[in-house]
């Protein structure tokens, strides 16, 4: 195994699938010689040509449209939205159309959509281009949902995103993209619905995704040199969401904190928080508690960014809070 | 085609009967007076060709070679309707016969016939789409992205567009500034015509025109089609917008009735031949219902089943 | 006072503003002469004529940003969605633009906007035309969501959403519009954020909204009759939420029920659950439950969607569950 | 005019500095070479006309008369920027001009303004709204909703696409099958036109022709400007996708070498005025800069504030 970066494990599932299956091709806004706005699929024009590494106009709701009637007829688009606060344009074709079609339908057809865009802030973009909509979309049925925390996940899950029957949300983060981390060469496949622990732990346990879990791992080292152990679960999909682990997780630590980037009303914290308090709730010494972004949109300056994001700062303040609290 | 244009006429007199006698419920819109579209379109295409339909589309449907039976059936709501009761008249697919399914988003399938058309030109398998589409739906910004990818990338598809005058109570006259749905083809540098959608003949060859530009990779075609709803827009309609003597103008030049004459004209039908193609059609329609009748409910238990492949 | 229906109550609602402030005007999908899909609108247009009932295209993503510009510069329109299902073609407008301005744009602007749009099943209307979408927006920050239960409140909360000063979701329901109750004749605000006790009880509390609130009673009356004495809150507005409402009496209950009509996933039953969880888990008996959709689009068949929509006897069942649990 | 244009220019190569230098965060697209678009179209419009805009947009709302320092202090995120540092280079607004927004969405400002055309047009205050787009936001669905439903109703409202070939690297060539934005105001029954954008004068002339049309109810006007940027996109863009010959070709166009000899030509300007001009928009710069650099922080307890009103 070598490191390489998160971007480029992504570039390298991406460009592994498209040469195992003429059906799997690349659809997005300047994608094709310009890479993208973060160069994810920088140098996939020159192998596979225009055709499969094709630029859109700015349409993102109709771009979602025509990625979802081609995979209808059984080819594989990714496509790739610019940020995923655009995926507000393509509410209706995800909700409306893609996810429901194939229920609707009868099961008559399989809809193989895969929609990859970047998620999060930290880099001073602002209200309209920092937003972590994932939550947002778990309230879609038929939509499934992956957000890869490391190199290895990006390109294990994309792999099985590119070959599920169904539509995935593929949600990357833009601050991870130049993360290094061991990636296996050749085929890598990450299954759906099975988090990943990425720290065993004691006394309360942490259930984060993407770039919240890489922050949870960083207050997890803060809090073992306070003494207070905590195991981190990387929930890796969203749907279908591993409940079992967390849940298994919880009982023995008797302490749930979830972390979540996007804003906090209706998000993962609230169905994953509810969804394990109603199976053990005798098991907790405290209820579950919730970090995430506060319900207002987010701001350009990183100072005021800085005030509403979640980070292992928070995460440690909160993690001692419980401790303390039972 | 004559056949086909009676057999689209009867099933849907007969699906607007069973739905006002209440066996039908929720919605149930009818094409009446529409029927030379779909038939003139899908007599000169060939079976392997795509259709993505409208929240309009029993006819499409049938005319595109679905089981009446099944149709009707998921009117019915049943088990053996083409979504098993779940879809209803405005989200049916046969995809066996190449019908994409209908769809109850204004302007929603512009853009899935355009990705279809997208899939067929990278397959290189040379079939055609056709995009149905209303007056109103021509408003909606699926429109306006969809052609214009379809132009650039010169997809196999056929944006035919019903103009029926109304979209629900909206008249296409006061809904936008220019005369002809065909004059937006120009914005994208598609070629675009206006063709008489009640003359079945003329539907068939403004088709072929379009289906021949499409195969030979000169990209899509807009054909609007000038036609006329003869029945409410759905149940509740009164139809307080429009007048009582333009539905009559309109009766006039109703597309079986014309094609009946030119037929008759030339020679092909008489009384006797026309009553033997009504009652072939009439007996389908009998038929589907009866089949729709007995189908069985579905079961409750299985409706969680299939969201996922 | 006298009785009038919940749809004739938001018609009396919208004559009475347009007539006392010249700035509120509406619009809409066939608003004017037809009346609007459900006839909520009948007769404006002889009084108020077609500038102030506009009739607009199909074209649902721009005539909500169309009613924004407007509001930003004084106007207080009145937006009717002909169906809350197009809601997701206006997603971006109302998460990117409409709910965001005011704050993104340093407070400079108000936006009073109104959006009328009716929810729910019941009708065989099948996947795109039944859904209820008021949870998912309530994941939008700067968003208010008002869903009266009665036509007294129906016209109340419409009162008071076109006087506010911010973009408001108002939910209608397709099955309560015939529904008839006492509606003051004069000017009628209802508050938002209040929820009312519809019904006293002291074994267990049930929340709900809209519909789900008319059902609730219904569930009730029948359990009084099993001697289980439940108190139905109905919440009123999702955004702002009254959670305290909603802890004093599962405090006093020490069971709550949380009784919704859209899908389950991430929707009012995992917030306002996990909010009462974490103010008052010591006091609770069992912990709370939801009742919702399980997540799958609503087909048209109404035996099936009966299957899948919360209803009084579901409302029961679960209740009874309850009681039997602790 | 010339001076604004000026001011327009240092502004943007000083921000694009301060940029790179890592004093501005996020992002910072700058319009640098589109200069005589907005100074045009304001210099012939009414103080109380309104403007909403792209993400594209510090020139748009420094021509409409908004305070250099406070859009300097916006970039730099600091409490005295017109959004106090929330929005940063692509959402700021001052509505004491009249400046309604730049907005991240591209094409998501088109409805808006569309609607505050029809505010202006229900209060019948004579005003116009400028809604500017780029190329780009041309094949958006707002574009194509918004300007129908403009059509219809006639509203005071002028779309003022800035046609500089590319959106990000995506040559307008490639994404639209036609020659022109302004081909597509037909399909809306809008009058259009294609301008030279490089050339004040030009813009002026045009905008003021659209401006009566509004003021006289006649409705909605589209102009494309042809014009060039003469910088990337953002940061990071390295410009693969266009030619060194073709940005040269461009920069002997740029506006305001070309105001500058037209000036001289009629013996308006002269090198000391000139000296003059720049030296007073320099100050102005610097002046914004320091403002900008001086103004405070914003406070992290307030970020929540204002949501609602
Ligand atoms: C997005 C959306 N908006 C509105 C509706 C409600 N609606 C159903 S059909 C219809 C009219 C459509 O008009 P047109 O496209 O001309 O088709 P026609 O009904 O005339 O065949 C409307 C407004 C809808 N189903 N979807
Ligand atoms: C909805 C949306 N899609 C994509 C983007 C990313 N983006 C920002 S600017 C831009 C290009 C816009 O092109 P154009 O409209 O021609 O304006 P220009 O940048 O050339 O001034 C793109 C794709 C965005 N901000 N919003
Ligand atoms: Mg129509
Ligand atoms: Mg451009």
């Amino acid at each position: 195994m070598r490191e390489i970066t998160y971007a480029r494990a992504i570039r390298e599932a991406l460009a592994q699938e498209m040469r195992r299956d003429p059906n799997v091709f690349c659809m997005g806004e300047d994608i094709a010689l310009y890479g993208g706005a973060f160069k994810v699929t920088e140098g996939l024009l020159d192998e596979f040509g225009p055709e499969r590494v094709r630029n859109t106009p700015i349409s993102e709701g109709s771009i979602t449209g025509v990625a979802t009637g081609a995979a209808m007829l059984g080819m594989r688009p990714v496509l790739e939205l610019m940020f995923c606060d655009f995926l507000a344009l393509a509410a209706d074709q995800i909700l409306n159309h893609a996810a429901k079609f194939r229920h609707v339908y009868g099961q008559q057809v399989r809809v193989p959509l895969t929609i990859r865009t970047p998620s999060g802030g930290g880099r001073g973009y602002g209200p309209t281009h920092s937003q972590s909509l994932e939550t947002w979309f778990m309230r879609v049925p038929g939509l499934k949902i992956a957000c890869p925390a490391s190199s290895a996940d990006a390109k294990g899950l994309l792999t099985t995103a590119i070959r599920d029957d169904n539509p995935v949300l593929f949600i990357e983060n833009k601050m991870l993209y130049s993360l290094k981390g061991d990636v296996p060469e050749g085929e890598h496949l990450v299954p759906f619905g099975k988090a990943a622990i990425l720290r065993r732990g004691d006394d309360l346990t942490i259930a984060a995704y993407s770039r919240m879990s890489v922050e949870s791992l960083k207050a997890a080292s803060i809090l073992a040199g306070e003494g207070i152990s905590a195991e981190v679960i990387d929930l890796r999909t969203l749907c279908p969401l591993d409940v079992d682990t967390v849940v298994a997780s919880a009982q023995r630590t008797g302490r749930l904190l979830i972390v979540e980037e996007g804003t906090i009303t209706c998000g993962l914290g609230a169905e994953l928080g509810f969804r394990v308090f109603e199976r053990i709730w005798d098991y907790l010494e405290c209820p579950p508690r919730r970090l995430a972004c506060p319900d207002v949109p987010i701001p350009c300056n990183t100072k005021l960014e800085a005030a509403i994001l979640p980070s292992a700062v928070k995460i440690v303040d909160e993690a001692r809070a419980m401790m303390e609290a039972g | 085609m004559y056949r086909d244009m009676l057999l689209l006429r009867f099933f849907e007199e007969r699906a607007l009967r069973v739905f006002l006698e209440g066996a039908v419920v929720g919605t149930c819109h009818a094409g009446i007076g529409q029927e030379a579209i779909p038939v003139g379109i899908f007599s000169v295409l060939r079976p392997d060709d795509y259709a993505v339909s409208t929240h309009r589309g029993h006819g499409h449907m049938l005319a595109k070679g679905a089981d009446p039976r099944r149709v009707m059936a998921e009117l019915f709501g049943r088990r053996d309707g083409y979504a098993g009761g779940r879809g209803g008249s405005q989200h049916m697919a046969c995809f066996e016969v190449g019908f994409l399914g209908s769809n109850g988003i204004t302007g929603g399938g512009i853009p899935i016939a355009t990705g279809a058309a997208l899939a067929c030109k990278m397959k290189r398998n040379g079939r055609v789409v056709v995009s149905f589409l209303g007056d109103g739906a021509s408003n909606q910004g699926t429109f306006h992205e969809s052609l214009n990818m379809a132009a650039i990338w010169k997809l196999p598809v056929i944006y035919a567009c019903e103009n029926n005058l109304y979209a629900m109570s909206s008249p296409w006259s006061e809904m936008a500034a220019v005369k002809d749905v065909a004059e937006r083809g120009a914005a994208y540098g598609i070629p675009a015509e206006v063709v008489d959608g009640n003359d079945v003949l003329a539907v068939r060859e403004s088709t072929a025109r379009a289906a021949a530009r499409a195969r030979s990779g000169e990209g899509p075609t807009l054909i609007e089609f000038k036609t006329y709803r003869f029945c409410g827009h759905s149940r509740s309609d009164t139809m307080p917008y429009r007048t009582r003597e333009e539905e009559a103008e309109w009766l006039i030049r109703c597309p079986i009735l014309r094609f009946s004459e030119r037929l008759r004209s030339l020679g092909i039908l008489d009384d006797s031949s026309e009553a033997k193609l009504r009652s072939d059609a009439m007996r389908i329609v009998a038929d589907a219902e009866e089949f729709a009748r007995n189908s069985p409910e579905p079961d409750p238990e299985s409706v969680a089943e299939g969201l996922f492949a």
